[in-house]
């Protein structure tokens, strides 16, 4: 499965990359497998996204939570909490 | 209702006339202007640059606009709001709410600019004497937020 | 701080910039502009002519901005109110506050404008259809400004 | 003792008068003691200045209670509830 994956702000410069598209395996099925499977990737990947970290997941421009479930093709996109206004 | 997302800066006189100018129904504009500050949480600043999600900032910041536009029965609505580089004393972000009568109009622009506090992504990096600083999430952004999950509003 | 009662129109854009332009410590402006109406309690207006109290209402428009100041941590505010004859879409009354941060800048807008609309020595006569009617004070002003007396306004 | 009374809006227009400086006995030394001696014209000043009709007074462009003091040369308001804004 392919999806889209977006970073932004403080987690774009911590991660070093501001767009990719890998392919996933079958299972990573929701945010949380998202997150694990990226976590999985160990060194700045596991601190920046570590259990505890504030970070906010979208699914298609929309705020997601951890059970919203991925199809391929998806937009994803990672960011700190906001600070506009 | 009219929703931009953009680096130009914008006419603060103009958009608000624009709201009630045509439309004899107003009787009450309430508005806000965010403007980039000089100094943060103790660091000197030099000038910010924001960040945004294209598309998505747009999709959030209609939503709510029209959730405010439910809440309360109002005439007309503007949300502005800049990104990229600004300096102390340019305005970033500007809304202005048309209503009838006052209540409306102050409760809906407050209630606006609390959730595009929290919800519509956009990110500041502020330029300081020792570099960029990513500008945290503020707490109490959160709570004046969570204030409207409850309908205390019409108390006031 | 900057208090007018003027017959002349005011420039809204002008009188907002005046707060921020010069202090770059001023990160959040909230306004209100109060605005001649077609229509009030089912009544059709043509225009209104709004008489006041020469002296009395520059006094009490003051007093009204200085307790504000010392209520909350603000770094400037106008008041322009205008009196004699007005036409619909024409704008009344302009509350415009600056300070650090918008909480505060909201509350203090919201303030002057109750305390105003139930203090300061303004009345307004409508031109209707059927000839001049003078506009009755509303309850729901008094209980308006009547929530500053309980200082509540910070559990928001 | 003299005071310079002042009327506003729909009180001037019912009462016919906008300004006027009455010489006064010396026991007219409250404000509530001025209304009973303005009550007591008759006519319209007797229905305008009803007990129980809204109006507001001033006193040397201070808004006034019924106990207020009146001493010579004061500036008095009589007015109905402001409607601004």
């Amino acid at each position: 499965m392919k999806l889209r994956i977006l970073y932004f702000a403080r987690l774009r410069e911590a991660l070093g990359v501001s767009a990719e598209e890998p392919e996933l395996p079958a299972q990573v099925a929701t945010v949380d497998a998202l997150i694990g499977w990226l976590r999985a990737r160990g060194g700045v990947w596991a601190v920046e996204l570590a259990e505890g970290r504030a970070f906010r997941v979208a699914v298609n421009q929309e705020m997601a939570a951890p059970d919203t479930p991925l199809a391929a093709g998806d937009e994803v996109a990672l960011f700190p909490p906001v600070t506009g206004g | 209702m009219k929703i931009r997302v953009q680096t130009e800066p914008f006419d603060l006189g103009a958009e608000i006339a624009a709201l009630y100018a045509r439309n004899p129904k107003v009787g009450a504009v309430a508005s806000f202007l965010g403007i980039t500050r000089d100094e943060n949480e103790g660091y000197a600043i030099r000038g910010m640059r924001l960040e945004h999600y294209p598309g998505m900032t747009e999709r959030a910041l209609t939503r709510i606009a029209a959730e405010a536009m439910q809440r309360w029965p109002l005439l007309d609505l503007t949300v502005v709001h800049r990104v990229g580089e600004l300096k102390p004393t340019e305005p970033i972000v500007l809304v202005a709410v048309a209503a009838a009568h006052r209540g409306e109009a102050f409760a809906a622009c407050e209630f606006i600019m609390d959730y595009l506090k929290t919800r519509a992504p956009f990110w500041k990096k502020e330029l300081t004497e020792a570099g960029g600083r990513w500008v945290e999430a503020r707490a109490s952004d959160d709570a004046a937020a969570a204030r409207w999950d409850a309908s205390e509003w019409g108390e006031r």
